[in-house]
């Protein structure tokens, strides 16, 4: 294991420190604990609050979707753990402006518990909450079971359209409607080449031959749906489209927003490799890019990878997605 | 009937035969997880003793496993960390203002602890979780003591009741957290739940061999 | 070697026809060459044009800082080659808007030739031209001969502060002014931990053991000052700064803008460690921190480490850093 | 006199050559580079081959190696791509309008091509690069054919003061391009580019076995 780190068990802690002295008009912790992340300039008066919430080690997920017109806040955990209600609650309490807070976050059991624990002692405080789990990852579980499927890379998308609902003056009703439509036409797959190896672990999460690679992997590490031979660029982002598009409700003439999404450790060169097939397969389709994001949005350590993810809009969607949004990790600018 | 004092030295084993079980647990779970459950349980452990050594039980034994219960989750939030410190939470509800702990009152509390894990969980018997171990074991405890067995013998057909239940399990799918991924992968492979079940188990029936131990 | 590619040979080209395709409002090909890169709104009225160039592999270097406030143009080579002059010539034509242009690049032997050769033929075209070489590598050559050294990550400061002069309609020699004293006040040096691997030849660039380092490395792999076990991330960002430090004309209460950049497949959460100790080592010197900048910048493939730039402000450069800019791998907000 | 068919072949003898040693040249390159004079220098051979294919020397010998200097620079883009490319074409400079090359004229163009490469590359001799085989053997070659030697007695100098030259400069450090950067460690390593100008070198003059060869 090749770190740039101090004591493993400090890894999470650092980076979060880090963070907040590299961008101290963006971030604050709520009561010095470097878990609870907020905005700097939260709560928002009149604005319904959204956090989310997960392990560390994928950034920018998730804590690098706080800012202007995106999230409030996020209770981050330990590598690969879920924070604690108490932190949740934390950061629910800080963020809460009057109009309620929306949980948005990924489908693993950790989390939920944590979630749901912090969900209800919100409740006896007054402060109403709304629960979306997102649920993008197509290799996890078969469309019937959508409901048993990983949260991936496309929560970015659930955090950018219901940020700008929030912004743009929604309730807390309208804002959940948001965050549920926009991951209803959200689907995501990845692939893996190299493992990721947890600081305190010492060991990778898994292992793949020098010549192999696997399809539909989990941003830990969890089996996916086929392991083989590694394939060209073109033949991968053919399999990872074509699955995408099976699952979602998609018509001809349809209009996406992408995201091309590496996995830590894959140079930019080989995400836009795969981006200019997909672009040129969904042109075969009749489907219209609006919005191609390719880069580093949701991450696995240093994991070598990608993961495809499409969002399926309509004008309202479309709209919500070209609304400006600052952080100091992810841009919209109009 | 059970003390503080006795409560204090249970918790103690449980924990350190726990600690014993750490890369045990790495290891089944990373075979259908993401290989962390003895992480965490020595995160969960460790608090405990911690806590049991700042705060020893006194008077109020439920009011002391719902502090346990704190401290276990926030020291290991994973899904297995956050279902035990509901489970001593529940549990210790049932023990408010209470000094010591009969059996009829330990079976209440078990059934309480399987009942808050199912529902925080969102999980039952047959998904192939730390419940298949828990609700066996709980309800064969209950009718023991409703049969009126002795202590012993309750505690007896508790253990086995545990021990199968993590036995079946094993033969299950998995059909949440994160090994529901991988659902029919997991058939013939224990779930780690069940065998951190059985170990704390283990831990608290162990007759140690210091004073005090044999009317439990 | 594990890419997602196709054929080797094709890597470049390919990465550039993914970009084109991902950001058609922003980028576009000169005559249908793919490797002359320039701004789709160029030549820009009354502006004096910036072009930069150099091998493929570095994203977002080169071509990612062509747009809005930063550079105009760009001429890009094969994996770590230099373009031709000829390539050179397309770009400076079309970005040509009769104020000059600032040739704008890394000391590397074979970018000089060929942009040297540019430069005489757009003279005898009546183009007028400036060139400015970045050398911003302290491990590779001492103070005393420091325009022997290499250009690595500082470019992007000289990119950021050149372009805004530009833009606020500096003339030609005012822009080689500013790129100039920004070079002179900046300072990199780098960190490897792993190689990287040239599509074509499928052979690392180099080779350090499980539990080593090297400093002071080049970005294609070029031998570096000091290779050892690898330290702490503490004593990393130490040796880093100490160096920079030492050669920057500084003085006590300095104001600075910092980088520190990843080099391809090391995992931002790495980065926000680095910066931590730079940052409190910074406020022991009573440095302060004006920006700081915490991604990949400048890459080799998926080489592992990172580099640490410091760039040393005072009012002007602090006013043209703050200048808003954007492309579509890089933004400047107010 | 160098015809226009000569001077195809003797090109051809020498990009053949230089296919030949790509590997070494990597493998030289390497040590004190970046690891690509072989692969640029494939490149250029390529290039050049195909244009003598595409587009044989004719009337103008000056026009067609001007040519042959810009294919080379466009398909090597390396320094060394570049300055070979620079070479050819202001050789070819002085041999406009020309359509056999002669011995004086030879000497004079190898001259120029050692100049423009020291104005292009602002390297001198003692620096460690095909400087220091170019320019020695260049000004052997000139020197001989004004002392009146025969062709086949100042070719042999020729090739001699270029290896003599690249052994020398084996024993330098590198004073430019990426070597510069490892100075002292270049020293006892071959420098890639005289090692080029050397095989081009040993091509151009080799005694190819086909007919037209022998009076070259
Ligand atoms: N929904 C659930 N209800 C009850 N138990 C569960 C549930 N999900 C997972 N478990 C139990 O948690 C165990 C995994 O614990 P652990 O590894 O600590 O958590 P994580 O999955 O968050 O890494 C599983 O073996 C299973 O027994
Ligand atoms: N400034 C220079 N002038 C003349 N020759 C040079 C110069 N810099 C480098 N060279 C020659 O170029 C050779 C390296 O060529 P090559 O590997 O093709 O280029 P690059 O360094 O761009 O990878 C060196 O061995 C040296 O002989
Ligand atoms: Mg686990
Ligand atoms: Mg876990
Ligand atoms: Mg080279
Ligand atoms: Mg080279």
């Amino acid at each position: 294991m090749k770190k740039i780190m101090n004591r493993p068990e400090a890894f999470a802690k650092e980076v979060l420190e880090g963070i907040y002295l590299a961008h101290p008009r963006w971030l604050e912790p709520v009561d010095n604990d470097p878990f609870c992340v907020v905005s700097a300039n939260a709560p928002i008066e009149q604005k319904v609050a959204i956090i989310t919430g997960g392990g560390s080690g994928h950034l920018p997920v998730f804590l690098g979707y706080v800012g202007q017109g995106m999230l409030d806040g996020c209770a981050a955990g330990d590598v690969f753990q879920s924070p604690t209600s108490e932190q949740i609650m934390a950061v629910t309490r800080r963020v809460h402006a009057g109009r309620g807070v929306l949980y948005l976050y990924g489908n693993y059991g950790g989390d939920i518990m944590n979630f749901d624990m912090a969900a209800e002692t919100a409740a006896d405080e007054g402060i109403q909450i709304r629960t979306v789990l997102v649920q993008d990852d197509v290799a996890s579980a078969p469309n019937e079971r959508a409901q048993r499927r990983r949260g991936v890379a496309g929560m970015v998308f659930a955090f950018k359209l219901a940020g700008a609902s929030a912004e743009l003056g929604g309730d807390l009703e309208e804002v959940t409607r948001v965050a549920q439509k926009t991951l209803e036409n959200t689907r995501t797959m990845g692939v893996g080449l190299a493992p990721c190896t947890l600081p305190a672990a010492g060991q990778p999460t898994f292992t793949l031959e020098d010549n192999e690679m696997e399809l539909g992997i989990g941003i830990h590490g969890e089996r996916g749906v086929r392991r083989g031979q590694i394939e060209p660029a073109d033949q991968i982002a053919e399999a990872l489209l074509q699955t995408l598009l099976a699952d979602l409700p998609i018509k001809a003439k349809a209009r996406v927003a992408v995201m091309v999404n590496g996995l830590g450790a894959t140079p930019l060169e080989e995400l836009y490799i795969l981006y200019r097939r997909v672009h040129a397969l969904l042109g075969e389709h009749q489907i219209e890019v609006h919005r191609a994001l390719v880069g580093e949005y949701a991450t696995s350590l240093e994991m070598a990878g990608a993961s495809l993810t499409l969002l399926l809009l309509d004008d309202e969607l479309t709209r919500l997605l070209d609304h400006p949004a600052q952080t100091p990790f992810f841009t919209v600018t109009t | 009937m059970t003390t503080a004092n006795q409560l204090a030295r249970a918790i103690e084993r449980a924990c350190h035969k726990v600690l014993e079980q750490r890369d045990t647990l790495n290891t089944l779970d990373a075979a259908l997880g993401d290989g962390d459950s003895g992480l965490t349980a020595e995160k969960g452990a460790q608090a405990l003793l911690e806590y049991l050594h700042q705060t020893p039980p006194e008077n109020d034994l439920g009011q002391w496993l719902d502090g346990a219960g704190k401290v276990y989750s926030r020291a290991a939030p994973s899904t297995m960390g956050a279902l035990v410190g509901v489970a001593l939470r529940s549990a210790g509800q049932q023990a408010i203002g209470v000094t010591t702990l009969t059996m009829p009152l330990l079976a209440k509390m078990l059934l309480e602890a399987d009942q808050s894990i199912q529902q925080r969980g969102r999980a039952k018997p047959g998904d192939k979780t730390i419940i298949d171990a828990l609700h066996p074991a709980a309800t064969a405890f209950a009718a023991a003591i409703e049969r009126g067995e002795t202590p012993s013998v309750a505690q007896h057909e508790l253990l086995e009741a545990a021990r199968q239940g993590r036995d079946h399990a094993r033969t299950l799918r998995s059909q949440v957290g994160r090994a529901g991924w991988i659902g029919e992968r997991t058939e013939g492979l224990l779930d780690p739940g069940t065998v951190l079940f059985v170990t704390m188990l283990e831990g608290v029936l162990e007759k140690p061999a210091t004073i005090g131990s044999n009317h439990a």
